[in-house]
């Protein structure tokens, strides 16, 4: 009796699974194939492919995911590291303010963001590249509890406060102790942290919009109102590199319980 | 003069005192436990020694040069932690050349070293094996040979055997102090476990409630415990509630039962206990000695140990004897007949704590 | 020179923490004021608040909200107990699982959603029942790795498994172990997961749009692109909510802390 | 008939065997302990007897009726915990009243057992006091009344003081001891630890690696462990390779120093070590026991124990002595007579492990 009730458990969220990932996912790939009537066939992505502007808001995206990446990790490791060592009795306080972009819905974020430093003194918003900041920093903010927890369940899973004094008794100053003992072993969540980063700001859809930007967001969601068949092909283009970036997070985190997590 | 000296040390966090006028001077090459119960302020201590932590006042004096403001890499010190504290992502190899390495040594002279370093725990099968790859007990030898290649002047080690198995420990307690002999090193050892501290040191520092309570040798605190608290926590003691029965003679009266325990005119008048360890005790009468009669409340075996609880006059007394084969107890609510060398016990002025 | 060094930190956060969330508000919260030439008023306000397409559209999300929660909780629990109980070694599996909404984006959801439950055999978009539906199924998803992540974070902060076998023993059937022992000590975790939950769903643009559903973030990108002051108000009256259900999750752990956790 | 049998007990885990062909037959009101290294298969054992785990095959019977398969809330039996495991949403008296409450017994009847369960433990006065503002000890004396409060059949212990400090431990350990006498509940303690094994058991089970190795009273299983792990896991013990020297009148020689030992032809010809317990050796001369003489290697002081170890023809032998006033150890590297009975030792036939 109680191993079927297990089963029951595992089938109502298989199914739940499938209802929600896969069979979506299915639909919309054999949709996305019927562009040509009566036969199936890429067309879609192929018109997809072909449009300039899906190319140039993709490389856009992509840049700013990458500025993106690279600025939350620049303040984020230090900062959470510097907690970890010396104020952990801040962690609380850290959790809550890291979960302040969750609750503070992005469209009000853009609107503070426009009115304060689209307007002088900043007036940021008058040229491309000052937009583009804006955007980044918008961008740092949404995504900084999604990276805030990764680098936290990191420097959870060793510890840092020994480690880093065991590093100090041997010689090291702090800026050792960060690039040669604390770094290498959070190699994992951190990669974790960024591929989750980057794809929401591939995703991302109000703050480009409401700042004028070309991202791929918008530039999905634009297509997804006026066309049928090319947004199918572009849900399954961005379905592939979600599993891929979630691939590739399992193995860098296989590879790291084989050599190099501590053993206890 | 001693090679490591505190002065004065005082720590306090946020207004608790973790530590408090703290005096030791520690000579080259030797052996110092700090030894205590949870929160005796005997890692804090230690920590000020290494630099995690900045006495709130004295001074920390190692050759004649004060380090008390010095961090913890400009120290030259060695630590062992309870955890290991291994770096994860190097090998053993390269865990125990890190410190030479961060301290720009050429690559020869830090593989000569980290070999002759493996030589010394012989562990160098291990040499490329990470650290989760390795037993409890091999991590700790790596950590103790990862401490001692930058040859520090100090070795320091928090409980490094808290987190193993009986066996190991009492394997890895030899290893240390083998290699401490070898090596000459001035060590201070932290330890709540009394067995390893009197094994391995020289001198033992007993601290309770961040005071030192007493410093002196194995033999010499277990025999001659400055204070009730000592007493009571080095070993096991009978702390017997007595009263005076004639001051001049020294001799006071346990029930109905009188017991020579020397001069005691220091603690007339006031509630006096009297001491004596359990082992000291003896079944049958002696000539000279303190006899006692009473009645075999409890007999338990220990393993080796036989513990033996005698109430005599409603005061329970306990006996500890060896589990041998010659041994002959009578069953419980026996008379029986237990004596003590006058010489072994001691008065105290304490009511129990 | 250490503590210089701390200071030269706190006073970096403080001063980023600033520009970010308090300045925007400050300065919204003024514009908001100048909807009357001149002076300072509380016009652009009573102007939303009047607006009965904003009641309508909050009690419409304030709805949803409570259901998305309701449903997640009943959900959640459940399985993540099982999970701590029964298979603790599916952990790291959950973690993947309930990553994926981050890393798909809500467009490519949305998408997916519409194709395959807009048509044949379901065809729920037909009717605004079937509409509501696919839109609790979608935030339900897309609060998940809030929901889980809080209702992970208490099970974590106890010994579920020994507290569960500790009830057995005593005579506790499942269900009695769930909603006696389990249930109250993640009381915090799991309202502190719903007030997120709630938020993100007020907040939420994208999936109502697409939709064509009365939801509070698409009323309010809509007067964000076409009107100047309401926005500004309405962003305060937004982040007032959110400070509001910050304080309450304060208020709960600090009362839970005083009197609850297991003291180690 | 006895009150619980296991029978053929296994129970193995995706593969590896955790425990094989367990069997024991425990009487009403007895108190067994598992003893053994970890992952030697005790804990599992007792969670099979609590129904946490479903054994692979054989059978539990608790009064001749088979319990093998029921759930844990359906077999009537107290367990408690190395982690405390009281629900820190309730009070104390809420905690012990919660079986009842489960139950459905009127609140009348909870009030007064609560009570009565508190007295017992003599923690009346902390009943509204949440778990965390109990010390560690006082919560698990709470999580013991609570499993109690429930009147079951058996009571279950696994390792519930590990978590304790020493002082804190050795009282409660009397605690239980008094507590299971007092109610001549049958019980079973799981721990590693020798010592409240045989302090608190009629009957000990030493275990290894999945298969009992012992089952006796305490002084049984020291003085006559039924194998080499046995010896060397419960107490110290010198293990000494010998060579037969007459096989007949029973003659082994430990270097060239001769030894009797008994009857020894089951061995004959293949390696032999003589083992004998440390406590059972006494220095000087002694007619009609084995005499040795050696040199002094070294003397550690342990505390209420001196640990001597004596070289005997290049071979280490380790003395255990109390450490009396009366106690004149020579020096290190002076020569030492040493003797122990002739019953006192016997004979094994493996190499060392």
């Amino acid at each position: 009796m109680k191993t079927q009730k297990k089963n029951t458990w595992a089938i109502f969220w298989a199914v739940l699974a499938m209802l929600y990932f896969f069979v979506p996912m299915l639909g919309t790939f054999i949709f996305s194939l019927r562009m040509k009537r009566g036969v199936l066939s890429f067309q879609a992505y192929q018109s997809v492919l072909a449009d300039s502007r899906f190319l140039e808001s993709f490389r856009y995206s992509a840049t700013m995911g990458i500025i993106t990446v690279l600025v939350s990790v620049l303040l984020l490791l230090p900062t959470v590291y510097w907690i970890y060592v010396k104020v952990p009795w801040m962690r609380p306080a850290m959790d809550i303010i890291t979960i302040l972009p969750f609750v503070v819905p992005v469209i009000v974020l853009v609107f503070g963001l426009i009115r304060t430093f689209g307007r002088p003194p900043f007036q940021l918003t008058l040229t491309t590249f000052g937009t583009d900041i804006l955007m980044t920093a918008g961008y740092v903010i949404i995504t900084m509890p999604y990276m805030y927890r990764a680098i936290d369940v990191g420097m959870r899973s060793m510890d840092v406060r020994t480690l880093t004094e065991a590093a100090q008794s041997l010689g090291s100053n702090w800026f050792q102790v960060l690039t040669q003992v604390i770094l290498p072993n959070l190699r994992i969540a951190v990669l974790s942290g960024a591929l989750i980063c980057f794809a929401t700001v591939m995703g991302e859809l109000i703050l480009a919009d409401f700042l004028v930007r070309p991202a791929l967001g918008s530039y999905m969601a634009g297509i997804g109102r006026s066309k049928a068949y090319e947004p199918a092909a572009l849900a399954i283009i961005s379905y592939g590199l979600t599993w891929v970036c979630l691939g590739l997070i399992q193995y860098f985190s296989r590879g790291s319980q084989e050599q190099q997590l501590t053993g206890r | 003069m001693a090679q490591l000296e505190l002065t004065n040390i005082t720590k306090s966090f946020g207004g608790t005192i973790a530590v408090q006028n703290f005096n030791l001077a520690i000579e080259t090459g030797e052996f110092i436990s700090f030894l205590g119960p949870s929160g005796c302020g005997k890692t804090t201590t230690l920590r000020m020694v290494a630099g995690f932590e900045i006495p709130t006042s004295g001074t920390v004096t190692l050759d004649g040069v004060d380090l008390t403001n010095l961090p913890p890499n400009k120290r030259n010190m060695g630590m062992v932690f309870q955890s290991y504290a291994l770096f994860p992502n190097m090998t053993a190899a390269q865990n125990v050349g890190y410190g030479l390495k961060v301290a720009g040594k050429p690559k020869d002279e830090i593989d000569q070293r980290v070999d002759e370093m493996l030589e010394l725990i012989q562990m160098r099968d291990f040499s490329r094996r990470y650290p989760n790859q390795l037993s409890g007990g091999q991590q700790q030898r790596l950590a103790l040979a990862r401490s001692l290649a930058i040859r520090p002047k100090v070795l320091l080690l928090d409980e490094p055997l808290s987190a193993l198995d009986a066996k190991i420990r009492l394997e890895l307690r030899q290893e240390i102090r083998r290699i401490q002999r070898q090596l000459g090193i001035t060590t201070i050892y932290v330890t709540h476990d009394q067995e390893e501290a009197f094994s391995l040191s020289d001198r033992v520092v007993v601290m309770s409630r961040g005071l030192i309570q007493q410093v002196d040798t194995p033999i010499q605190i277990y025999n001659h415990p400055a204070s009730d608290f000592v007493a009571e926590f080095v070993g096991h003691i009978n702390l017997l509630p007595v009263e005076v029965a004639q001051a001049k003679e020294g001799l006071v009266r346990l029930g109905s039962q009188l017991i020579r325990a020397g001069q005691f005119e220091h603690l007339n008048g006031r509630p006096v206990r009297l001491a004596v360890r359990p082992e000291e005790l003896k079944s049958g009468f002696a000539e000279g000695a303190n006899n006692l009669t009473g009645k075999i409340e409890s007999v338990t075996y220990l393993g080796a140990i036989v513990r033996v609880h005698v109430d005599v006059d409603g005061h329970l007394v306990s006996l500890e004897m060896f589990n041998e084969r010659s041994l002959n107890i009578p069953a419980v609510g026996q008379p029986y007949q237990i004596n003590f060398p006058v010489e072994a016990c001691w008065l105290t002025n304490g009511e129990k704590e």
